[in-house]
This record gives C-alpha cells, structure tokens and sequence, in this order.
C-alpha cells in the first residue's frame, strides 16, 4: 500500500510517497547543522545524522539506510541480475572460470576478484549462457562496470 | 629512554603509537604510502617519511623501506605494530643489524613460535595441554584411522603443511572416516602440493581464550589476565572482552600460570599473547595451547581498560630496558571491557568497502574509548585491511559495558560508506551474547538470523530525515553547516504548505 | 527502578545524567528555556519540555516550572543536577508533595547543611574539626580584639551573615586590629544591613580537599575518597584532582571517618560532599571543615575515574531506594586523574565570552574522557555559566595523568569564542602543579605570569595556517570541506608563484 | 623588523608580511578538509585548525589566535581607549558610578555591567572628563557600541 510519510522541516510541510504505511502523524525534522538532525516523533526526540552525496546517507538508531534520490522506492540490499556481474568495489581480477558460449547454473562461480585482502566471488545470479567476457585476469576493474554478459533466456 | 621512534605501521594502530610517545616525550615518525600520504597517522606523528607506493608489499611490507626509513630520520627505535612486519624475524634481525631497538620479541623468539609444530612442542614441555594430535608416520588410511582411535573421536583432519582452515574435515566414527581422508588429502595435494595428514582431536563448540603477557629484559614475566574473543569470522576477530564469562579464579590462575611458562620457555620478551582454546566451564574447564602470537594485539584495550595499564608504554619501557614496574600480584582487574571493531564492510554481505567517510563522529561518553585511525573526510582504499576504529566500553560489571557499548554504537555515525556497526548493534543485543554463552562457532550459528534482522528498508522516520538532509543542506556530503531551503531541491518531497493534518 | 526521570539542569551536567539514564533503561526527560531549544541537551534527551523564556530566573530556577514539566510529561523523579535549584530545600518538597523522587537529601537535610552556623555545629559535634571562630556577643572592637587574641593570630574578621568574600579583613596582632575591624564592620552593613562581625583563624595557605560521600537509605553512609581543588580563581574551580597529592592513608583515613561521621550526623543521603581546608602535609596536617554540598559535584568524573564506580548511577538508585552495592572497604583507589575545566572565556581577563562554536572538535585518545553539553555549532550564551566542557584525563601516575591533559588539551581546538584552554595549557606546565605544591591563592600568585606567557602575538606559522584558511576555504566557519581556491580572496597573502627561496 | 613569512598552500607559495622575523625556509601547509590543517616546518609536522568568518581563527598547540583580515598586524588582547568603553559582551548595565562632567581617574570605576552571572567592571583606560553617557541602569546592551564618552584631553 502507498501511504504518504510527513514532515516538518524548516516551519514547512512536506510529504512523500512511501511503500508502507506510515503514522497519522507529521514527524517534526529540524536540522542542527553540521549534518546532525532532530527528529521529533510525537514526543519523543531522537538525533539522526545524514548526507546527501547523489543519494541520501541516513544514520539512526545505530542503522544506516541509503535513500536514493527517486525517494520513493528504497535500494535493495540484495543483488539484482545487473548489479551481481559488477565489481562491488575497486577489484583486481585474480581468475576467470567460465567461457563464452558456457552455460552456467545459479550460483556458478563465474570471476573470482581480489580486494582488501579478501577474495570476492562473483556468482551467477541465474542459470544462463555466458554471451561475453568484458575483463581479464590481472586486471584492476571498476564499480559499476559489467564484467561478463549473461544471457538468462537461453 | 628512547629519543625519537619509528612506527612500521598505519590506520589505527600508529596512531596509538604515536599517542603513546607523544605522552612519554619521544619523538614520532610515521610511515606512510602514496595511499596514505595525509592520513590521520601520517598527519599526528611529529614527523613522517614515504616509504614506497600505495601496494603494501611495496611500503608497509618492504623490510628495507622501513630500516632506510628509520635510519633517514634518525630513529632508535621500531614499534611494529600489528600485522604487516611485526611478526617477521627479518625485520627484528634487520633492526639489530641496523643499531635500531625492535619493540617486540627478539627474531629467534619470533621464528620459534612461528613454527605451529615447534611452539607446540615448547608449551607442551612447559607444561601447557595442547590439543591431542599427530602426524603419524605411516600415512595409510588405516594408520590415521587408528591413530583417530587413539585420540578419541570426534578428530578433525587436516593437511599437516596448511592453515586458513583449507582441507579440514571433521571425522566422528571410524567406520566413517575414509571419506574425509580421502578428501582431506586430495585439497592438501591442491593447495599445498602435500598430501601430508595431521589428525587432532575435534574441540566442538570451544572458546577462544588468550592470556596477555609481558616479559622484561631482567627475568621478569607476567601475565595481565585473559581475554575472551569468541565471536569471531573465518578467523577475524569482531567483539572481545575481558574478564571472559566462563573464568574462574582458580582456572584464571592455572591458565595464567602455563601462558607465562610458555613465555618463559620461549625465552620471550615484550608483549605477546599466549592463545587457548577452552573447553566447558568452571574451575574443571579443559584449555589447550593453540598458539602465541608475538606482538601487540588488535584487542589490547581491554586489558588496558580492565587492568588499568598501558601496554604500548609497557612495551616501548620493556624494549628501552627498563624493568617492568609491576609484579603479579600488584595486577588486578577493575570492571569489564568489551571491544567492538568497526570495519568498512557490508553489515549483510561482509564484504569490504572502500569510499570516502563523508560524515565520520566518534561517540563521546563517559566508560567509552575510542581508538581510530581516520576522521571525517578520509578515504578508505582497497588496499589495507578494513578496520576504521575500535570501540571499547568499560563498565562496573558485564551488563553496564554492554549497555555503554550499545549507547555508543547508536551514537556513532559514520556514512559514506557502509560499516558493521549495525551488525554490532544487533549482536551485542543477542540473547546468547546477553547471557555470555559464547564460542567460537557463534558467527557461524547465529550470523543469519542477525543478517535478517538487519535487511529491513528504510522506515518513514528514515525517510523524513533523508528528505530534510536534501532540502536543508548545501553540502551536507562535507559535513557542512545546515542552509536555508534550497527550494529548487525539494523533489522527491513535495511542498505541502498550508495544508495542515 | 524508575521508568522516567526528569533532569532539571542544563549543559554538560544535563548530558551527563541523560547518558546514565540511557545506560539503565530509564528515559530521559530534558527541560529547556527558550535559549536552549535545540541545545545539546535538550536534543539528546527522550523527552524534552520548554520550562520558560532564557532567563535562568524564569527557567532553571522556576521550581513550579520544573513540578509541572515533571507532571506532564509523567516523569517519576528529578534529578536536579548541580547550581540552579539543587541546593534548594523548596524544590525538594515540592518534589516530595508531587509524588516524585528527588535524587539528592530530604529537604530539612538540604536545609540544615545549607546553613553555614548549623552544619558547622553538626560537624564539632560529629568530631569534625573546624576552623576555631565566633561571633562575639560583645561586639565592641575591644571585645573583637580580645576573641581574636584567644583564637589566635592571624585572623579573618568578615560579616556574620556575609558570603562571596565580601568584607573579610586579615589581621595580624592585636595592635593593628580596630582598623581591619572598622573596615569590616563598614563593608558589612553596607553590603548586607547587618555590622555584626565573625572571627576566624586564618589558615594561611590551605589545600581545598574535600571527601565525596555516599548514603543510603538502609543506613550505609561511605566515603568515595577525596579530591583536591586548590586550583580556584573567585572561588571557581579551574583545576581538580585525585588523589590529593599531601594525602596519606593515614590521613585520608581520619578524614575520610570525620566526612562520613559528619552525613551520618546530619542524616544524609543520596551524594554529597564534604568540604575541608587542610593545613600542612604528611600524617600531622590539620583538616578543618568547611562546608557540606548537598549534591553532585561539577568534579565528580575524577572520583568515577580512580574509583572505578559511576556516582551517577549510584545517584539513581540509592534514590530508588536500593542500598549501595560496596561496602567502604571494598572501594580502591587505582591510578590518578586530573579534571580541567574548560570555560568560555578571555583566557587573560578570564571575562565570560559568547557567541557560536564556528569549530569544536573534543579529543579522542585512551585515558581521556570529556563531558561536555555543547557540539560544534552551537551558540552560547550569556544566560548561564561558561562552562563548556570537562576533560578529565586519568593515568597510572600523576604524571602521566598530566602528561595526558595537557595533550588532550592540545588537541581541543574550539574557535569562535575564546576558551580558558590556552591558559589550561600554561597552569599544568607550571612547575609547581607539576610538583604539586598547591594551595588555595595558586592562581592569585601565579596567574599574572601564566597570563604574560600568552599575551605573545600570533608566529610565523599561525599567519601561514590563517593564509591558507582564508585561501581554501569556502564556508570554514561551518567546519566544511576544504574547496579550490578562491583566487580572489588571496588578500593579505601574496602569490609567490615561481618563486623559489 | 617587517619580514615575510612564507607557505606553500596548495602547491603555490605564498608570503605575507608580518612584524616579526620568520625563518628563511616556507612553511608547508596542507588543507585536510573540516577545517583541519597539516603544518610542515622543516621536517617537522603538527595539526592546526582554522576557520574563517571574517578574521581568522587559529588554533595551533593549545593556543587560539585571532588573525584579522588586514593580516599585518594581530589583534591586540589588552583594550585599547576605544573599546575599553564597550561591554565585551551581551550584558545587562547593573549600576553607573559617574555623571557627566566628572573627572575621572585611571582605572575608575564607571560602570558595572553583569553577564553570565558575573559583574564585569568598566573602568577608565585614562584619566579625562566624562563628557556623556550612552546607557541606563537595568539596560541590555551590546559588545561594540560605546557605553560612554570620555574627553581624555582636558
């Protein structure tokens, strides 16, 4: 159900639409600066902290959400089909285990990546057909670049 | 007492360092790669020298960067740290060569209780229990099955050349145990090039229990009491504490006692650690040498919290030749310490992250330690180790320091990247962590249903303040003050003035 | 144990109790005036109440105020902090007519130990000694001279009903006498309608050492040790300490005796403190009682630090009614800690400064601990006291202690008013409070030269820090990231581009 | 003696001049974000911290300093005739001690403000006539504006 959640900030009123249901009731939000925020729900005070670099950066309550600028819909912490074939993170490549033209079952071992210190599995979200390769072993690979391509509807 | 010391290390650990001379009047020169050329420990010691580029095996793990370093700025002396080269004898031997004091063991000590096989055999002639095992002579499947039978099952097996837990396999029956030879053996010849077997007796669900010690140059070894750090991740570490919740006076004084005659077979000097594994609890509780780890440990705080001393004073006062200022019986324990570590990773997946902390504040509260190696605008690369900080909360008993380590968690905000301090908020809130009813299996058990509680979405109150940080601040991605209302900026909120409800 | 308790206090003292109350599980319920609306405390609190306008008068010192924000908002107790109203036996009643625990004595014991005639009666007749005086029957200058000469000189003559060091006159020897009782007598009636004169012996050079106490309702009464505060300006506590460095166990021991045998004598409960001057060093210095507190202290962290306990928490539940979980002997010292009080104010004429924190950043590092009621941004005020923080820094040893104040405080940057911290930064430098030979006119001998070292100019190097703020900084006053340069605003500066030197 | 002081800010160098002699080497100076500056002199490094808002605040081993925009001359801490007149900060005008046309002594008391709970004394910088006041008891006045005038002359 779409509900609208409420908001004083600044004297103003604001509103937005989220995906769950929300209180009867305008949460009161006013800014401390510094990034530090007070947030008044009925009578109980709480201090949250947040950033907007792109998305929003939330901390409350010793949780840490991040909002991303459509608002309306929040990230999914688990992995879509897209996001699952990127580097989570500046990696470097340590191996290749598939081929183009290979089928894979869900969560084959596709790339194995290196960073930190830790390795990171790169796994098939779903069984498909490896269709092309876009890295190689050794190499330093990006967030948010697509390291293979995968067909799912073969 | 030394003049001016070098600090072979980064993040938060130099910066410990460099606080502990700072306060005994000792000049500090940091270290540092390209990656860290104005990190927080590059930028608070009194000096710092580059040491090479931002690849640790071409800075902080390069022996001659660090001696050259040390003798370009003058230094007497070299603090390790942890990790990296401060348990590498060659840096302990280079330091001698190059007229430098090493502050740690000497390099023989570190090479003997390097070797798992040796340090055994010294703690078991110093009278500590090890855990029963053997590498039998005979190789065959029925000479390791016998020998399995001869320790007592449950056995696990495992390569003889290994480590990080590849090619172990658990054996609970021999009429079952060829399987898991079989394959023990096949991922010891893969990994390792070695079918070689070892067969020990399986600890089931024990505790990881070690005992910090401290020998002086004058005879002089003692023990500051244990800490328990059971809860842990494929081996890494994440909440410690001391005392630990199984530990009796008597075992107390039993363990203590065989750390420091393992120390004192050793012929060891400085601070080290002596680690068991412990099984059951009460004064009958069975404890087993597992290994002794010849540096500062990440987790030191909560002896220091505990035991009201400074183990890096101690070690830069041991390594200067001064004798220690305490005897065992002057030691004691006050309260109880938890320490939890803040790493940049993913809360759910653990994976590491690297990013820049664009709002970054240390909790600040009575009965609260901070030890961190950044601040607000530092960027966290790939290329260390993941921890940010450690938060180490003492308290009059248990249940307070919990308490206070929670309060501050919840007051610790750090974004930009993600960490685990919602995991540890979780954590320290389990029922079977509440209770003190832990082993090192606890990750493993109750890692899920922790990752559950955390995959929720952001709640209304969330989303309030999400709308209020992007209709009220400039530059809020720097921390900045807060502005009026950029009223171009309002979306995805809409204005709803005038309209009360 | 209560479930909500109010907190009628402002500042650091307010942040304190809130902190203990999250610890317990109580929620927090802050008052405000409307100076405070969005201050530290009151955005830190579960609850907050607006009590009046920023006058204090209207506000913290309005007891019908308090009731009433303690009965909307269904709080169960007050905890009334220190200053304001916590030494006002009428809040107390009202507290109690209210159904609400107060968290300090009765009321008539507030009352009792609020007289300075009365609690000094208590305290002979508990054997505390106090410093010889009367007030003679005979006020005739004769009859002053004559009680004066019994009492022995040199003697203090000061206004029976005066306080704040108005009117007080030394004298010397009898012959010298009818002019400093004149003047006093003058100064009196002038201040207060009232000539009626008080002599005293005057205790040249005292120690102020006071003992903290504890008392139960179950008829436990202990003693928390002492804390010495000789580092006072006007009767404001600048610098305190624990132990005291005169102190013997042998004395602290009679001392300690005199103070619980003092609350036991007034029936005290709750925490307190009970203030000596002390004459001399070693097992024969002289103690003489000064006065009893009725409440928390401002210094009490140094007690918390070297004790190990929360006074606080203790606070909290002895007005709950549990007893005290220690027995007198079960208490320890361990260590020493040293509490410098950093005030808003001209660090030379020590005039209390307002205005907004532009930058406010507390140290963070083993040992040290800061309670304070501000967070950068904030504005303060002229409406109540300057104190902004306390950073109390504990070690094995005084000196180390000291060590670690003074680079704590070198790592307290607060801009946009100006703090006492460069001043702070002198006095535990000074070799006498490095020797710790302290008395109670410290700052009225050495504060001329404590100040003529920081009347120096800004160095080279704090014009070129100043240079490149003004270079790089966009909106530094906020604390906000450093930017590109501003090209334009280079002035004083000149570009030396291409000039090598 | 005027001399230059010099730092490298950003890769420029830069010099101002100050009335104190400087060291023949520039200083170093590295902005590290939040108002955080590296300072090296030599080999030597500290931190400082800075703000601007109109002077510039610095803050460098336990001391603040009030560097004023002009940059050449620091800001004096002892009160000059000027401002010896003014309150120091928001206060309330507790007691007026002369009249105008009275002459007044070095360091006579004029005024008795009160702030924070504490009585701030205003005394006469010089001897002079007091020519006319600018307050009243029971008065808040503001830091900046004269509380009276003075004719040091006569």
């Amino acid at each position: 159900m779409t509900s609208t959640t409420r908001a004083w900030i600044h004297g103003r009123l604001f509103g937005a639409c989220v995906s769950e249901s929300a209180g009867d009731r305008p949460f009161d939000v006013v800014p401390l600066g510094q990034g530090r925020f007070q947030l008044i729900d009925g009578g109980r005070r709480r201090t949250a902290f947040a950033v907007v670099a792109g998305d929003a950066w939330v901390f409350l309550d010793g949780r840490v959400f991040v909002v991303p600028t459509s608002g309306q819909t929040t990230r999914r912490v688990s992995a879509d089909d897209a996001t699952a074939l990127m580097a989570p993170m500046p990696a470097t490549v340590v191996s290749i285990h598939v081929a183009p033209g290979q089928r894979v079952d869900r969560d084959a071992l596709l790339i194995t990546l290196e960073a930190m210190k830790m390795e990171l599995p790169i796994k098939a979200p779903r069984a498909g057909r490896v269709t092309s390769l876009a890295c190689h072993a050794g190499e330093l690979v990006q967030p948010g670049v697509r390291l293979l391509e995968i067909d799912y509807g073969t | 007492m030394f003049k001016r010391l070098l600090i072979a290390n980064r993040g938060e650990i130099a910066v410990r360092v460099i606080r502990a001379c700072r306060e005994m009047g000792i000049e500090s020169v940091a270290v540092y790669s390209d990656a860290d050329r104005m990190s927080l420990h590059t930028t608070l010691a009194d000096r710092a020298v580059r040491i090479g580029p931002s690849s640790a095996a071409e800075s902080y793990l390069s022996i001659s960067a660090i001696i050259d370093a040390a003798r370009s700025s003058g230094a007497q002396a070299v603090h390790p740290g942890y990790g990296f080269l401060s348990e590498n004898q060659d840096l302990a031997s280079a330091c001698v060569d190059a007229g430098l004091a090493f502050i740690g063991p000497p390099a023989d000590v570190i090479s003997t209780m390097g070797s798992k096989i040796v340090a055994r055999r010294i703690a078991r002639e110093a009278g500590a229990p090890v855990v029963p095992g053997e590498t039998p002579v005979d190789q065959s499947d029925q000479a390791i099955a016998a020998a399995a039978t001869a320790i007592g099952f449950p056995v696990l097996i495992k390569p003889s050349e290994g480590g990080g837990g590849i090619g172990m396999k658990e054996g609970h029956a021999a009429a079952t145990l060829s399987a898991a030879i079989a394959q023990a053996r096949r991922e010891a010849i893969a990994a390792f090039g070695d079918g070689t077997l070892y067969v020990e007796r399986l600890i089931a669900a024990p505790r990881h229990v070690e005992f910090q010690v401290l020998a002086d140059h004058h005879g002089q070894v003692l023990h500051v009491f244990e800490r328990e750090c059971s809860i842990q991740r494929r081996h890494q570490k994440v909440i410690e504490e001391t005392p630990s919740t199984v530990m009796t006076p008597q075992l107390r004084a039993r363990m203590g006692a065989a750390a420091v005659a393992v120390a004192r077979a050793a012929g060891y000097r400085n601070a080290g650690t002596v680690e068991f594994l412990l099984e059951g609890t009460g004064d009958s509780a069975r404890y087993y040498f597992l290994e002794m780890n010849t540096r500062l440990q990440v987790e030191h705080p909560v002896t220091e919290q505990v035991a009201g001393l400074d183990l890096v004073r101690a070690q830069i006062r041991i390594a200067s030749g001064e004798p220690l200022p305490w005897t065992q019986d002057a030691l004691t324990q006050r309260g109880h310490a938890i320490e939890a570590r803040v790493y940049a990773e993913d809360p759910i997946s653990h994976l590491p992250q690297a990013g820049p902390l664009l709002l970054y504040r240390e909790p600040s509260m009575p009965g609260v330690r901070i030890d961190s190696g950044v601040a607000e605008g530092s960027k966290i690369t790939v290329h260390y180790d993941p921890l940010l900080a450690k938060l180490v909360a003492w308290g009059e008993t248990r249940e307070i320091a919990r308490r206070r380590a929670l309060a501050a968690l919840r007051a610790f905000p750090i974004l930009g990247i993600k960490t685990n301090i919602p995991m540890l908020v979780e954590l320290l809130q389990h029922p079977r962590f509440v209770d003190g009813a832990l082993d090192t299996r606890f990750l493993d058990v109750e890692g899920a249903s922790l990752a559950a509680r955390l995959s929720t979405g952001p709640t209304p109150d969330v989303l309030a303040v999400a709308a209020a940080a992007r209709a009220t601040t400039a530059t809020p991605a720097a921390g900045g003050a807060s502005r009026d209302i950029d009223h171009s900026s309002l979306d995805p909120w809409t204005s709803l003035r005038g309209v009360r409800v």
